[in-house]
């Protein structure tokens, strides 16, 4: 069974690994995505992370269920944070055991690309000098042709 | 019928609203709502044209019809991760 | 820094992980490997790692330097067990981090390659039937021509 | 001169010896002392043709000239990981 959650409190890596990992496996790969220090060369304070939620959690489960049909393993883990986060903290990770690494490794590379495709949710980077901005993203992939 | 407009971050700022009801003729599609939006004027006259839409959280191309109680809502350019 | 280790004790891969990561890094991936259960179809009970512990000390250290070199980042941390492991234990876990996910992935997966190619480090199967066997290896890439 | 040689895993039991010393001409290389190791038969004589040599923690080709008190490893196929 894969595992998925859209949550607003603080993820612990080390939980998500342990969800995997099972007496055939002999890999497991861990993807942690932190809020960091800079972009583009501005200073940054913070991010806020808005979503759709119970979409985002839909999605979430069904990208998890993809890397798992991909990586031949049922053991897939991924939650991704909402809400405010501080420069260092964790806003997603995804973790995947398999028999051999390099599904693993594919499958835990698959769930952050596609969460950066297609997941319904936002981020407003908070500047030093107290701005702030919604990051450009990408126009979803969702498998539909253009709405207008 | 009725139907429930989700709004999003600089959607959600732009039109200064996270949520509207739209009452829509039986056949209607999502064109058909994002019609509808546009001609409330202000805010909603300026989202931008490029953006998805979601109808009970699946990703749905324009000539989807909508149901009564139908959950859609407008999707910018998304940055999760 | 980057730090490496090879060490008789048990591996903590939360411990590893939280070796890495600065406030500029937006990604950080986990690499680890376990014993598992079996292998080509033959149940395993457990594996003895054997290493010549001063040379795999010194090889650990130039890969990762190599992995840091390469990823832009000097945040990869690397510890390799020797002795005798149980299924599911832990024998190698690697962990970098970088302003970006695809280097971050990509120097994890050079460590654990370069690992299986020149670390020192030999492993002999105990099967539960009660036999064992020195697992077949690769003749180490070491840059210098065959010797006889 | 004298290097210690080292063996490891299949090598050491095939030996029966986890190490050695052995005493070698000045200008002895890597080969030199394979053939003084091969030359003593029995388990020396069956080691592998196809190996690694290491000299101070360093793989070191047959032609690495060698000095007194070298740490001299043979290097079975390697299976870290």
């Amino acid at each position: 069974m894969t595992w998925s959650d859209v949550t607003t409190g603080p993820i612990d890596p080390a939980a998500v690994l342990k969800r995997v990992g099972e007496p055939r496996d002999g890999a497991a790969a861990l993807f942690v995505g932190m809020v960091r220090n800079s972009n583009e060369g501005r200073p940054v304070d913070g991010m806020e992370y808005e979503g759709y939620r119970d979409m985002a959690r839909d999605q979430l489960a069904a990208i998890a269920a993809e890397a798992a049909q991909q990586a031949g393993s049922d053991r897939v883990a991924v939650v991704h944070r909402l809400g405010e986060l501080a420069v260092g903290e964790v806003s997603v990770a995804i973790a995947v055991s398999s028999p051999h690494r390099a599904e693993a490794f594919r499958a835990a590379r698959y769930v952050i690309e596609e969460i950066k495709k297609r997941l319904p949710i936002w981020k407003r980077e908070r500047y030093l000098d107290g701005e702030q901005a919604w990051l450009e993203g990408h126009l979803p992939v969702t498998g539909v042709k253009d709405n207008r | 019928m009725k139907v429930t407009v989700l709004l999003f971050a600089a959607h959600r700022e732009l039109v200064g609203q996270a949520n509207t009801v739209a009452a829509l003729p039986e056949g209607a599609t999502v064109e058909t709502l994002l019609s509808e939006l546009k001609s409330r004027g202000g805010g909603w006259a300026r989202l931008p044209a490029r953006a998805a839409v979601a109808v009970n959280h699946k990703y749905a191309g324009g000539d989807t019809m909508l149901a009564d109680g139908d959950e859609v809502a407008l999707i910018p350019p998304v940055a999760g991760g």
